[in-house]
């Protein structure tokens, strides 16, 4: 779970790293009197869970109340990267002397939390990674131990000659790995972490990706879920048990286990056509599960026509069989379906299937092939 | 022989009593995995009932499960949230294998599990993983046992289902395996695709091997690099999520393409690179297999 | 600094630990009101920071306010191994089914916090121990990972049989490390640990001994020092930096070095006198701390005679015998000085003490001897 | 030869601005010592002047001085709160003897801080320790120089004066000495007597070793059981507080009795039945030393 901006900054604030004051707008008029009450020069920030907010000119100087005010009408309501902006943060313009990165996240590799630092902030880290890789120190945590204050030290220490800035920020370093630990973060980064003319260190921008196998005991953190935020289809989804991602193509996909699903998706790619979406509907045979994947996948205007891929496995194809025929008869649906079952039982699943009428393969490409068909059919 | 598992392998199930533990302790019963033990705290003394009458006794804790059976590998069904205890109490009770299924363990817990289980000695495979299958021999997790028939082929993966397709298309045309593994698809994995892959190369009765990955990180890229230096046997590759955007979780926790890295594309070419076959689609595996053995 | 029995509670039930309702009398009326509110019967426990309140009398039963009142007038002012009683805690009697074990300190030969525990409770751990070791439990916790669920778990098990009583305190002894850490803790235990009859476990006794090396970091837990609890010249000797220990001879001993000044009270027995204290003044030769020094050792009736035993090391001898001289001009004393000074600049040292008029020795067992002999001849 | 330090010792002093730091410094470079660098946090750039003209380069951390001067012991003079991350830094920093002379450290930061020196391979003396002393090499700690003078004893000791008190005694009576060690009053020390009694045995130079302990704990004990199996040189011993109170701290955080265990009189006791004569005072020391080398 991706926390926005002003939400990663109170996570910050709470552990102590030094984020100026900013508060949430959702109307132009409520913009406009925050950047009074902050004292006029302000910066407007959309709130969405998208990189590239800047480039997309969601991200604005104002001069004054009146421009915060003009500037949040063009940005709320806005689309970036598909996302509807409903919030933006208000936050006291900055003098900036110099721009640095902070990040630290989860490294497979290591199976350990790494920090990233670079003096080369305020841009993509992972470009600096790719191109300057020198301009880039990284620690890897043992977590063992946590982060030790000899660690916070050599990071501050390669981004600042100053003693001052150095101290400050050896603090914020070990106040980041408090709140990356605290909040059961996935990855927490400062970028830009400032330093101002009068030699003040600040996080300005704030990121926080949440593990969501941590929210069930974080409920501070699992509160501050923005659903507004996310594609309603993506909340059905995640009420539903699903895991659910949509994508720009026609063929809507509906399979059990995610391997299984990418694995499908490039599939229909492979023979010409263009999936919908990632859809795992998990192992279980619940009708209701399967009901609620067809009420996603249908709700997509886009999708022309629908495939399941099941492999049985453990749970019986004849279970997942009665399970889709009885959700099928709880829901209406206008386009074309074809199942693909296999597995254990796979020939009382598919009788049951043709019995109830409806198109059944044992073979994954085979089933691919058709619905990519007939999704090509469904616009000609 | 196969890798990981043996006829000597003695297993204990921990969480034998929940509903996945039950059921899947009865599978593998059948399968004729050797389990010897059980774990449920608070449990200790009763007993779980096998298929054909076998009895399984149940105990509170690994330490007295392994004092009282000699048991030397654990799988895990317990919930998430004391998942990663109970790795660390299978690390402590001394035995060498541990198979975590449940899915969803925090990744923090998983990062001082697995340091701990480094420091104690004992291999974990997972978590979030479906275990391995040693055909004919033992079958730990929840891999399914008809799918598999004996030959020459090692599996291991980081998927499930994408598994048994594999397995299933190189059944139906006779290929035969000697065990399948799936690693697990989260971010932080106790085996890796190269503890895989080295246990292969060692195993005799492996020939080939089908390596699946996906989206994500670079094991597969890392596992290439070893293949090409220290590997004498062919390996096939399969690389799930060519369509998957940027920036979005593929189901799996740790499938997802972050900025530039873990493409598809790029895990593919790099495999190529590398002298190793890649399967532009499933039904395509079976092909480079049967090529790789001729 | 070791807490009190109320105030090691308030520890155990901030960390979640089923500890039974109490407050604090500091009168008898008070302890009869204490005793009505919790519903009359109650025991009345004697808070002083020694062993042995039970055989001393400074715990208990009262079957109803009148006779809490009563014991409470009994115990409150009573001396228990020479401490007064300045507060008595009234809390609930409980019905007690069993008595158990659970402690956790920190073990030099591991280097970690080590937990014992026992189904022998109530008694003196350390005589469980030695007799009948078998009935002991040990568990070494790792500082790198901290007590494991499974632990925890292993040490429950070893005490009870019934699954209700292992989980109860299985979390019990969880909450009890949680508890130990986090307030800087050197020794936490509970003795006894009960089982009710209706199934519960209860701690009805509560110790724990502070790292003093922790209170700097830990407010909350040093402002739970009660100096009426200690003699007074332990808490000046405290104040002014010095560690002090009376003990019940009659040759003050003055002295810098632990191991130096427990070597010198051995010294003064060897001699067949008796050492009137532990007095370790540092390796300063600051005449505050030498004063401060005095007027803790003066303090004590008994003392007959005072020794002054300072090995010079890096501080030199002339500057300590300077601090010694500008000291005894401050303050007054009766009893015979005799003062033992060795190492740099020795020479010199010597000179300044024999100017001011003080005996002055160079040898160790020289000025034991002289100080045995004064405070005899004081005796006789 | 001597223990635990040699002709190429090049130290850092962690701490070097402090009030004790300096002073220390100053100190152990007018022995003789090889103070090589300094290391205060925002001063690195800076020099610290030595006696002599000598000036000592300041890093602003333990990985800065290594990698520029080569050293390979670390002092620590550091106030408490700092103290056991100044320790963990030094042993991340790759030096081999790590001597902490602070007082005051908390416990548990120690415990933490002694495990990852195992993790990493230092050598920790202390802390709360006055350090040691090679006579006529290197001299790391506040043992005051003056007192030593070169010979065949090895000494050893959980004091600081008291130490010095036995030294001083052996020299005046010609007894010199080849390594002093106190390995300090703290509960948790990262260097043992058993560790000091192994490295006199093989060390050649030392003929025989001046053992001083104190009550609290049973390393005296221990290190008797160890003197009894492996060692060939003659110890003595001496143990201070035979007539403290039991329950009740002297001074040093370790020298406590805890009920029934940890007395004097059952180190004494000890001591001997293992076959090393124990001084009734300090002056009886150089006497059982003499009969040790007869």
């Amino acid at each position: 779970m991706d926390l926005h901006e002003y939400q990663a900054k109170e996570r910050f604030r709470a552990a102590g790293i030094p984020v100026p004051p900013g508060e949430i707008a959702t109307t132009p008029a409520g913009a406009e009197k925050l950047a009074e009450d902050l004292g006029g020069k302000v910066v407007v920030k959309a709130q969405v869970h998208s990189g590239g907010r800047g480039k997309a000119g969601g991200v604005k100087l104002a001069a004054n109340p009146a421009e915060a005010k003009a500037h949040a009408a063009a940005i709320l309501g806005m689309e970036i990267k598909g996302l509807t902006v409903h919030k933006v943060l208000i936050t006291p313009a900055e003098d900036i002397d110099t721009e640095a990165y902070v990040g630290v996240l989860i490294d497979r590799a290591t199976q350990a939390p790494t920090f990233i630092v670079s003096a080369a902030g305020g841009i993509d880290i992972e470009t600096v990674a790719h191109e300057t890789p020198e301009k880039i120190r990284k620690l890897t945590v043992d977590p063992r131990y946590g982060l030790l204050p000899h660690q916070a030290y050599w990071l501050a220490d390669f981004l600042y000659d100053d003693p001052s800035l150095i101290k400050q920020t050896t603090k914020i370093i070990a106040q980041l790995y408090d709140s990356f630990v605290n909040s059961g973060s996935s990855m927490a980064e400062i970028n830009p972490l400032i330093t101002t003319p009068s030699g003040e260190v600040k996080a300005i921008d704030a990121k926080m990706s949440i593990d969501d196998n941590e929210l069930y005991r974080r409920p501070e953190v699992a509160a501050m879920r923005d659903s507004s935020s996310e594609p309603p289809a993506e909340t059905l989804a995640r009420e539903a048990g699903l895991s659910y991602v949509k994508l720009d193509g026609d063929v809507g996909c509906c399979v059990n286990g995610a391997g299984l699903a990418m694995a499908t998706m490039d599939l229909v790619k492979y023979y010409g056509g263009a999936p919908a979406n990632f859809l795992d509907i998990g192992g279980s045979s619940n009708p209701d599960k399967v009901v609620a994947a067809l009420e996603i996948i249908t709700a997509d205007p886009n999708v022309k026509s629908i495939l399941f891929n099941i492999f049985g496995g453990i749970t019986r194809c004849d279970d997942v069989a009665n399970g889709i025929v009885e959700a099928m008869s709880r829901i209406d649906i206008e386009q074309p379906i074809v199942i693909r079952l296999t597995g254990t039982n796979e020939e009382i699943a598919l009788k049951i299937l043709k019995d109830a009428g409806f198109p059944a393969y044992t073979s994954m490409d085979a089933v691919v092939e058709e619905a990519v068909k007939l999704a090509k059919g469904a616009e000609a | 022989m196969a890798i990981f598992t043996n006829a000597e392998t003695k297993l204990v199930v921990q969480g034998i009593t929940g509903r996945d533990g039950s059921f899947h302790t009865t599978q593998m019963m059948e399968y004729g995995t050797a389990v010897v033990a059980g774990v449920t705290p608070g449990k200790g003394g009763q007993s779980f009932k096998g298929p054909g009458g076998k009895s399984v006794p149940i105990f509170n804790s690994m330490d007295q499960a392994v004092a009282a059976t000699g048991a030397n590998a654990s799988v895990i069904f317990v919930p998430p949230p004391f998942a990663a205890g109970a790795i660390m109490e299978a690390a402590d009770s001394g035995v060498a294998l541990v198979i975590a299924i449940t899915e969803g363990v925090p990744v923090l817990d998983m990062a001082r599990a697995h340091a701990f289980a480094r420091d104690r000695g004992a291999r974990v495979l997972g978590p979030n993983c479906p275990g391995l299958i040693t055909v004919g021999g033992a079958k730990i997790g929840i891999l399914p046992g008809s799918i598999v028939t004996p030959g020459p082929v090692g599996v291991v993966s980081r998927s499930g289902t994408l598994t048994y397709e594999a397995v299933y298309q190189l059944t139906s045309v006779g290929l035969g395996q000697t065990t399948c593994v799936g690693i697990g698809g989260d971010p932080l994995i106790g085996t890796n695709f190269i503890d895989c892959l080295e246990a292969f190369e060692a195993d005799p009765e492996t020939s080939a091997v089908v390596m699946i990955g996906e989206i994500g990180g670079t094991d597969e890229q890392d596992a290439a690099a070893f293949v090409k230096e220290h590997m004498s046997k062919p390996v096939v590759g399969f690389i799930a999520g060519q369509t998957a955007p940027p920036g979005r979780r593929m189901g799996h926790a740790g499938a997802i393409v972050s900025g530039a890295g873990g493409t598809a594309a790029e895990k593919m070419a790099v495999l190529e690179e590398n002298g190793i076959p890649v399967a532009k689609r499933p039904a395509d595996i079976v092909g480079l297999v049967r090529e790789a053995l001729a």
